[in-house]
């Protein structure tokens, strides 16, 4: 950080019109406006969001219940397909996740100030994707009630201890690393934010932030420490988001099955993972800044931004898939030929084209300035991509498995209701949790809009000078 | 300041001590060491094992060759008492059994889980004696469960015996091959 | 555990409607049950353990007096029986009429497993799939536990007292009294019902729902022989199989797919029987055919006819008739003649056909070619199937004019399975009285007056004469578990004799056989070696030779005749039916029997439900695919049945299976598929199971079939290899043509060592010919649950044995290739890496372990395992009411196997190679301080395997039988090329070019 | 602590960075800063130390990264060696992802710890403010007026001269 040489301003009421900001608010309109949703009753437009998430949860938590009472024969696996709709579903939330730490980690590494009106919510959309996600290795268990088999604790069989060569486990280890790293990182970041609350705020709920704010006081000694810290976080977190794609990838990466078997998966898997989260950062934003009013902060070349990123990592993804037919192709191997050949054009082709048209072709439009500085295309084609990136992890764990080396033991799969519930249900959990944090917690980090805006207006000066 | 440091610490100390306890406990789930339970007629293994050195395998006479030592049948005790004029009320119960034609429903002291498979022979011809499992039941008026009977309590034995077993095994002409881990840690032995 | 408490009580409720004191043996038994309560906090097998406790203790006691008499248990005689010991007693199975010789397992006073003989010189160590179910059968809920008056409980005085003063009556008035059995295999039970029929106006009546009549006559018009020919394959070179699925169904297939597999054994020789079959379904044992030709039904005649010209002409005979032989192909038959007559006097020709003219000639043609008293044994004819249709159907008749006063049926169930049942029904309403001597209350039954439940024979005495001079014994291995009575007890007290049955036989024994032979002083050392052994064989007879004496020239007219009526009745759009015995229903009679509703069918591998099989060609000209509902319409009678597409079926006929559509056989067999005996035809009383002229139509409705492997072709993948006998002898390594026997693939890294054994299995593809028996001796064995028709659609079957199918070649004529499949114990196993929780290793013996208690089911074993031999428990199968079969009734779960664990939900279960028997046989070795020795240790599926395909043994050591095979050269391994070196390998497959 | 401060309040960072330097450059020792933000560069201005945070982050780094690697080859290479699908006891490269993931999880949690302790902030810690806005919009600058006699008119007018809104002479708690 080399210091910025500031020459005297009487006020820093008249901050020059901003780059990632639209319009001019002071500091205390930046504290005013984030903190308006956290006290003003929630409008009609946020009860029927929440109406609907908690009526989705409902849903998964009704099926949860169902299925690990009865058994994991109420999904549609069989003898040859023991994974569908579950490790799907927890590829595509973890997936989703990968957006939030990107922003707010590799992009602070960046010093990308586009991050700051975004990377809190960013983080917290992470957060609720791990949760979830983390919800799937647990329910798609035979007996879930023995999950804690999975830790290698002291036990008294002899003691038995784990299989640590098994890529399940190091999920359990990668998932747990990724959900800590990311609450505490999250966590960090707001402590200035509750203290900003606590000072205007009366009563029990200043209680409250006194308590989370853990006492801050602005002290320059800690914020010193504190950009220390968070640049630490961020440099340990951009490893850390890569290494639990990859080896959520590695679930597939290590077995021996054609079309799982394939050293390609982990940075085909993180970029994914980046471009799936882009696309819902998209949805979530967009809604966001119109159902928040949040116009000022989150304005539409943070939208652009963003989709010149999914623009990018989409193609990554569009190459992928055009390497593992290559590579099958040129492998030579019989059995990898026929798996590639009908995810082409076997019975479950429909999900590949449209996965395909999706993650491959869809991103492509952006290429165009009015694409991407469209609110609605943008809207409908992270839509697109939400749907694109769930269907590619449905492609890659159904069709290698239905169809794999012994014809005999052939058969399709067809999911159930409870499946479907279930996975209804894991997006109710997620937008209930966002839904409350946007009224809970302070959904842009105050503190990052005030710097920014004082450095920008020292540039500025700078400029003049 | 200083007092809320140490207040914070102590706290912790007592969490870490608190869920340690917790933890041993929940490890002593399903460990039944020292279940004695009382039995319908209170036979006194101190008295026919101890006092009388009845040998285990007269009563317990499936431990040779079954898997089960086996309860012995009514028939078994009256081999003696139907001899013996000692009269107590415990040996009268025995008798009004036999009469009645009733079973006495005896108490299961020692309980393996469903899922493991015990074989007495094999452990009876494997040299392990009686105690090494049931403990000094010869000096018990009423049988207690010694041992934990924990995976790892069985392991212990079979990873310590281990070797002294297998030489002992080949002195006397055993047919396991050399490198025979024997009597095995294979989770086969027992888990099927 | 909840459920071996439930079982508790239910049986002590049993013995509460117990027998009266009188019978001493059941008494005994109730008073001993009485004696074992539950324990206190009952572990599964601890509790099983005591439940036989004394079980066996009365059984033990029970051995000086009472019901079950000294009973000599088999091979290692226990001077006490003692608990979590198991017992072998050498019995004869009544699940079909073949007769098998058995040796149950009984385990704690339980019979539990089902094995064949091996000393029975028919039928060795093997038994059927049938076979082996018939213990499920026994603790089936649905039999009867006490007599039935008028369709009411009623006890055995009451009925008894009803039932004798009808007869009083009926003899006083010189009325009719007839006795309607199944072929009697017991000779004493012969003698008994001959004294039976002594009785003025008592008749005896042989029903076979499966009728064999037409050989019986033929054979009897040809050489004066009263019986069925004993057909020895183990001598023939060449086979020719005109629509007789002997290896899967036909007249003794145990005994048939052992000498067949023998004649074709590649181990010692390097030569092998060639064997062409004509039928129109593909059968099993066309499957296994070197040449099979589709045929329509009507053909059959055809062909034999065909054949005998031929084989008659290369003999230079004068009048051969010919039958212009208008669509057949005449190439295959001159192939057929020319190897018939390459290989004669070790030539074998059989026919399924039930034309009498059509057997005939095949007789004809084997008595050209030599075969009689080679191939074609007479002298000692086979007693297994002694039906008379034309008695059956004049029975009826009198039946409906009311002549007949008394009607007793044991052991069949014609209202189920007569040609036509409603005329039966309607003529058994006009017997005054009618007994039923069925364990349940079923078709007949539901209909008869008194019921007067048999035995299981399990429970029962008895003895077998399946070929004429093999006898074999039958005795209890369990005490009856209801209130039940033998039917020949049943028999003595109705003829006022002492129902004692054990001492009938006895005597029987005593009068008739004992002064046959002369190997025994005493009768009772006699007694009780036959009934240890189980067998008992007289030595052959030097008997006169048999020679042909039909009228050839009568029987090709006759044939000529069918033809044309058939070609009459042909028309375009108009099929023929060819009704047939399934693998695992066969006729019908163990509906009930879950093990065997979910065995695939060893060609369709179709479970519960049978089909209408057509041709490809068919079915796109229909315009139906698999699952597709037809009607079948003959005229007579019609019903509707799912489609099922079969390469290889005759393009004019349509195959639809018998033994289905029971309406009363129980819960899980009532109601499963339709019941095809409706389109059997009755042609002057006989009964025909082809008929020309049927039409099929489209209902629209679609009932997908329950199929295990719904995908046909190997994909041009070398999964079975397959090579030709000349190719095979040419090049020493034929398996693999132009490369030398598979090399291992490198490993990247070391070798473990490996324990004391390094078991591995060897399984002959050459052998094996799919009958299926191994897949229920599994189930058997290893507790494997019964997951319903829904799961099986829902492609969840829990078989940790399978056998795949595969079609080679060209729709309408296929080759078929069957590969035995469960868990490969790999060395290097892809399922063992990926499990968190280590619930799956290898053990130090080269087992690939899988342990239940702590498997947490996340299915990632399956997801990597290239056999995908993995079963997952997608429910609590032993305790989920949805799953009604064996393992929920109280009774059924007396059949599990105490050894073997009964598997939770939620986890993940798979082949053993049956370690709980490799441990025993361990332990054995132990106990008499000896080593493990080659054959000491069976698998449940290679015990039980008749054409000795399946070896187990131990790869450390060369001079094992495993390790020999595996130095074969045709010896592979399957997907080997991905390194897993599994410890089962396979020998190729050889044909006959 | 609780004591007698000077503390002067600005609007903006500006300011707040010119004030600081005038006071260093005549002598002045700074207690502390207070801003609702970081501003950029005053760490060098008040002549603040470089965090040594990175330390810890290390330490804690090479610790979970041995304990990891120890028990991982203790449990499956010393305590109870399993044949699983025929790979080597040691197989170093499986424990790799776990080693790593611990190495990230104790790390970091280290480093937020150490910067917690450091700073004092836990759980219902009484936040010290200079001012009622420091944490919305106001930077203030605190000189302790025991800790140093100075002359106050100086100061005041240096802090004034930099556009301090208002300067007050208060006994506080910071």
């Amino acid at each position: 950080m080399t210091p910025l040489h500031a020459t005297i301003r009487d006020s820093a009421r008249h901050v020059r019109p901003h780059r990632w900001l639209d319009g001019d608010p002071s500091l205390t309109e930046v504290t005013d406006h984030v903190a308006r949703p956290l006290n003003v009753a929630p409008g009609l437009g946020w009860w029927l969001c929440f109406a609907t998430a908690l009526a989705a949860l409902a849903t998964g938590v009704v099926c949860v219940s169902y299925e690990v009472a009865t058994g994991i024969g109420t999904w549609g696996l069989n003898k040859t397909v023991g994974w569908a709709f579950d490790i799907t579903n927890f590829v595509f939330w973890i997936g989703i996740g990968h957006a939030g730490t990107l922003i707010s980690a590799i992009l602070l590494l960046f010093r990308q100030r586009w991050r700051t009106s975004i990377n809190r919510s960013a983080e917290a959309m992470t957060i609720f994707a791990v949760i979830c996600a983390a919800l799937f290795p647990l329910i798609h268990m035979g007996r879930p009630w023995l999950f804690f088999f999975v830790a290698p604790y002291p036990n008294f069989r002899g003691p038995l201890w784990v299989n640590f060569r098994s890529p399940l486990l190091w999920d359990v280890f990668a998932i747990n690393t990724y959900l800590t790293i990311s609450l505490v990182f999250w966590y960090v970041g707001m402590i200035p934010d509750f203290a900003t609350l606590r000072d205007r705020a009366t009563g029990i709920r200043k209680a409250l932030y006194g308590i989370v704010s853990l006492g801050w006081n602005g002290s320059q000694r800690t914020w010193a420490r504190y950009e220390t810290l968070s640049t630490i976080l961020a440099a340990l977190a951009t490893p850390l988001v890569i290494s639990v794609h990859s080896i959520v990838s590695m679930d597939f990466a290590v077995s021996i099955l054609p079309g799982w078997h394939t050293t390609l998966f982990p940075p085909y898997f993180v970029a994914g993972a980046v471009y799936s989260g882009f696309g819902m950062v998209l949805t979530l934003l967009i809604l966001t800044r119109s159902l928040m009013h949040l116009e000022t902060y989150i304005t539409i070349r943070h939208l652009e931004a963003m989709a010149k990123v999914t623009l990018l990592t989409g193609s990554i993804v569009g190459l992928s898939y055009a390497t593992e037919f290559f590579t099958a192709w040129f492998s030579g191997n019989l059995y990898e030929q026929a798996t590639f050949y009908g995810r082409a054009t076997g019975p479950y082709a429909w999900c590949f084209w449209t996965m395909v048209t999706c993650n491959a072709v869809a991103p492509q439009v952006l290429w165009l300035r009015r694409v991407r500085t469209s609110v609605a295309a943008l809207f409908v084609l992270s839509i697109l991509v939400n749907i694109g990136m769930w269907l590619e992890r449905f492609v890659i764990i159904v069709t290698s498995l239905h169809h794999s080396y012994l014809p005999s033991t052939w058969v399709m799969y067809r999911p159930t209701i409870i499946e479907v519930g279930t996975l209804i249900g894991s997006f109710g959990l997620f937008f209930t949790c966002f839904l409350l944090f946007l009224r809970l917690l302070p959904m842009i980090a105050m503190w990052e809009i005030k710097a920014d805006a004082s450095v920008e207006a020292e540039e500025g000066d700078l400029a003049h000078a | 300041m200083r007092a809320r440091v140490v207040f914070i610490v102590l706290a912790l100390v007592f969490g870490v001590a608190a869920s340690g306890a917790v933890a041993y406990q929940l490890s002593r789930v399903g460990v039944h060491q020292g279940y004695a339970p009382e039995q319908p007629i209170a036979f006194s293994h101190k008295l026919h094992a101890g006092d009388f050195q009845v040998p285990c395998l007269y009563c317990h006479f499936g431990a040779r060759t079954s898997r089960h030592a086996g309860i012995p049948p009514l028939n078994v005790c009256m081999n003696c008492h139907s001899l013996l004029t000692a009269q107590t009320i415990e040996i009268e119960k025995l008798k009004e059994a036999v009469q009645r034609q009733q079973p006495i429903a005896w108490t299961k002291v020692h309980n393996l889980p469903d899922f493991v498979y015990f074989n007495h022979s094999q452990h009876v011809i494997g040299g392990v004696n009686c105690s090494a499992c049931h403990g000094a039941v010869e000096t018990m008026a009423r049988v207690r469960q010694e041992m934990p009977l924990t995976m790892g309590w069985c392991l212990d034995c079979h990873r310590q015996r281990g070797p002294g077993l297998a030489l002992a095994r080949r002195a006397a002409g055993s047919h396991e091959g050399p490198n025979a881990p024997y009597p095995g840690l294979d989770c086969g032995k027992c888990h099927y | 555990m909840s459920t071996e408490l439930k079982f508790w009580k239910s049986i002590e409720e049993l013995q509460r409607h117990s027998a009266s004191p009188d019978e001493s043996g059941r008494d005994c038994f109730a008073g001993q049950r009485a004696r074992t309560g539950p324990p206190p906090a009952p572990s599964r097998r601890d509790f099983l353990t005591l439940a036989g406790f004394s079980v066996a203790a009365a059984a033990l006691t029970a051995c000086s007096r009472g019901r079950v008499q000294k009973a000599i248990p088999f091979l290692n005689k226990p001077e006490e029986l003692t608990p979590g010991v198991p017992t072998l007693y050498a019995s004869t199975c009544g699940g079909c009429s073949a007769g098998c010789g058995l040796v149950v397992k009984t385990r704690d006073g339980r019979p539990i497993k089902i094995e064949g003989n091996d000393v029975s010189p028919l039928f060795g160590g093997s038994t059927c799939a049938v076979g082996q179910a018939t213990v499920l059968s026994l603790y089936d809920d649905e039999r009867l536990k006490h007599p039935l008056w008028r369709g009411k409980p009623a006890s055995w005085e009451d009925v008894d007292a009803r039932i004798e003063a009808h007869l009083r009556e009926a003899i006083a008035a010189r009325k009719r009294v007839v006795l309607l059995s199944r072929t009697i295999l017991g000779p004493t039970t012969r003698r008994l019902i001959g004294e039976w029929t002594s009785r003025p106006g008592f008749e005896h009546v042989t029903y076979d729902p499966i009728s064999f009549t037409a050989l019986r006559e033929a054979t009897a018009a040809s050489f004066g022989v009263d019986g069925l020919p004993h057909y020895r394959f183990a001598r023939a070179r060449t086979i020719v199989g005109i629509e007789a699925d002997f290896l899967g169904t036909w007249l003794s297939p145990v005994e048939f797919a052992r000498d067949y597999a023998a004649g074709r054994r590649l181990e010692s020789t390097r030569a092998m029987s060639r064997h062409i079959q004509f039928e129109s379904g593909v059968s099993l044992t066309g499957c296994n055919a070197d040449t099979r030709v589709a045929i329509a039904p009507s053909e059959r005649g055809l062909v034999a006819l065909g054949l005998y010209s031929r084989i008659a002409r290369k003999l230079g005979l004068a009048d051969i008739p010919d039958v212009a032989d208008r669509s057949m192909d005449p190439h295959a038959l001159d192939a057929a003649a020319d190897d018939l007559w390459r290989t004669r006097g070790e030539s074998l020709v059989v026919s399924g056909a039930d034309e009498v003219a059509t057997q005939v000639i095949v007789h004809a043609t084997n008595a050209l070619l030599g075969g009689i008293g080679t191939t074609v044994d007479l002298d000692r004819p086979s007693l297994q199937r002694q039906g008379d249709d034309v008695a059956v159907a004049r029975l009826i008749d009198d039946m409906a004019r009311g002549h007949v006063d008394v009607l007793i049926v044991y052991g069949v169930n014609p209202a189920y399975d007569y040609p036509q049942p409603d005329r039966f029904v309607a003529a058994m309403r006009d017997v005054p009285l009618t007994i039923s001597c069925s364990d349940r209350v079923d078709e007949t039954a539901a209909l008869a007056h008194a019921v007067c439940p048999d035995h299981h024979f399990l429970e029962a005495w008895g003895d077998a004469e399946p070929v004429a001079s093999f006898f074999s014994l039958a005795q209890p291995t369990i005490a009856p578990l209801f209130d039940t009575r033998a039917a020949q007890d049943s028999l003595l007290k109705w003829l006022g004799r002492t129902p004692d049955f054990y001492e009938y036989l006895r005597a029987f024994w005593r009068e008739t056989l004992y002064p046959l032979q002369s190997q025994y002083a005493t009768f009772d050392e006699f007694w009780d070696h036959s009934l240890h052994d189980g067998v008992f064989t007289l030595p052959a007879q030097a008997a006169a030779e048999k020679r042909f004496g039909g009228d050839v020239g009568a029987a090709a007219a006759a044939i000529g005749r069918d033809q044309n009526r058939s070609a009459a009745e042909h028309h375009p759009d108009g099929y023929e039916v060819h009704l047939y015995e399934a693998v695992g229903q066969r006729d019908g009679a163990h509906a009930n029997n879950p093990w065997l509703q979910e065995l695939p069918d060893p060609v369709s591998k179709v479970t519960w439900g049978n089909y209408a099989a057509v041709a490809p060609s068919v079915a796109s000209r229909l315009g139906v695919s698999s699952g597709d509902v037809v009607a079948l319409d003959t005229g007579t009678g019609r019903i509707e049945l799912p489609v099922c597409v079969q390469p290889g079926q005759s393009p004019r006929a349509i195959s639809v299976a018998l033994g289905y559509g029971r309406r009363r056989a129980g819960r899980v067999g009532g109601g499963v598929g339709a019941n095809a005996y409706a389109l059997v035809r009755l042609v002057a009383g006989m009964r025909r199971y082809s008929r020309t002229g049927v039409t099929i139509a489209r209902t629209g409705r679609v009932d997908p079939l329950a199929a295990t492997q719904t995908h046909h072709s190997m994909e041009g993948r070398t999964i079975v290899e397959e090579t030709t006998l000349a190719a095979w002898l040419a090049t020493s390594s034929a398996a693999h043509p132009g490369q030398a026997p598979h090399a291992e693939v490198p490993s990247l890294w070391a070798e473990r060592p490996s324990g004391a054994h390094a078991w591995g299995m060897a399984i002959d593809l050459n052998s094996c010919n799919g009958c299926s028996a191994c897949v229920t001796a599994c189930q058997a064995e290893n507790n494997v649950p019964v997951v319903g028709k829904d799961e099986v659609r829902r492609g969840r079957e829990m078989h940790w044995m399978r056998i795949d199918r595969y079609y080679t070649g060209s729709e309408d004529d296929p080759g078929t290739l069957v590969q035995p499949m469960m868990c490969q114990h790999c060395n290097n196993a892809p399922c063992e890496p990926v499990c968190p929780v280590l619930a799956t290793v290898h053990s130090s013996d080269g087992l690939n372990q899988q342990v239940y208690n702590r498997c947490i089911g996340t299915r990632y074993c399956e997801n990597n395992c290239p056999y995908k031999v993995r079963r997952f428990n997608w429910f609590e199968y032993a305790r989920n009411s949805s799953f009604d079969f064996n393992m929920n009734s109280a009774l059924g779960a007396m059949t599990l196997n105490p050894d073997v664990a009964v598997r939770s939900r939620g986890v993940m279960e798979k082949c053993s190679l049956c370690v709980q028997r490799i441990q025993a046989g361990k332990l054995a070795a132990e106990q008499d301080g000896r080593p493990v020795a080659d054959g000491d240790i069976k698998t449940a599926c290679q015990q039980v395997c008749p054409a000795d395909a399946i070896v187990f043994g131990d790869l450390s050591d060369p001079e094992s039988h495993v390790s020999r095979l595996n130095r074969s050269e045709r010896r592979y391994r399957v997907l080997e090329e991905l390194g897993t070196r599994p410890n089962v390998s396979y020998l190729a497959k050889v044909r006959n070019a | 602590m609780r004591s007698e401060y000077l503390i002067a309040t600005y609007a903006g960072p500006g300011a707040l960075m010119t004030a600081v330097r005038a006071l260093r450059a005549h002598g002045f020792k700074i207690y502390d800063v207070y801003a609702p933000c970081p501003v950029h560069g005053i760490d060098e201005a008040m002549g603040l130390r470089r965090s040594r945070l990175g330390y810890v982050t290390l330490a804690g780094g090479v610790l979970g990264l041995v304990s990891a690697i120890a028990f991982q080859f203790y449990a499956a290479v010393f305590d109870w060696t399993l044949n699983v699908g025929g790979k080597p006891d040691n197989s170093t490269l499986a424990f790799v992802p776990i080693t790593f993931e611990i190495t990230v999880l104790v790390g970091g949690l280290a480093t937020a710890a150490a910067f917690f302790l450091r700073s004092g902030l836990f759980p219902g810690a009484r936040p010290r403010l200079a001012g009622p806005r420091v944490t919305d919009d106001e930077f203030a600058i605190a000189l302790r007026w025991r800790s140093s006699v100075f002359d106050a008119g100086e100061a005041r007018r240096l802090l004034h001269e930099a556009g301090a809104i208002d300067v007050r002479q208060t006994v506080v708690d910071l």
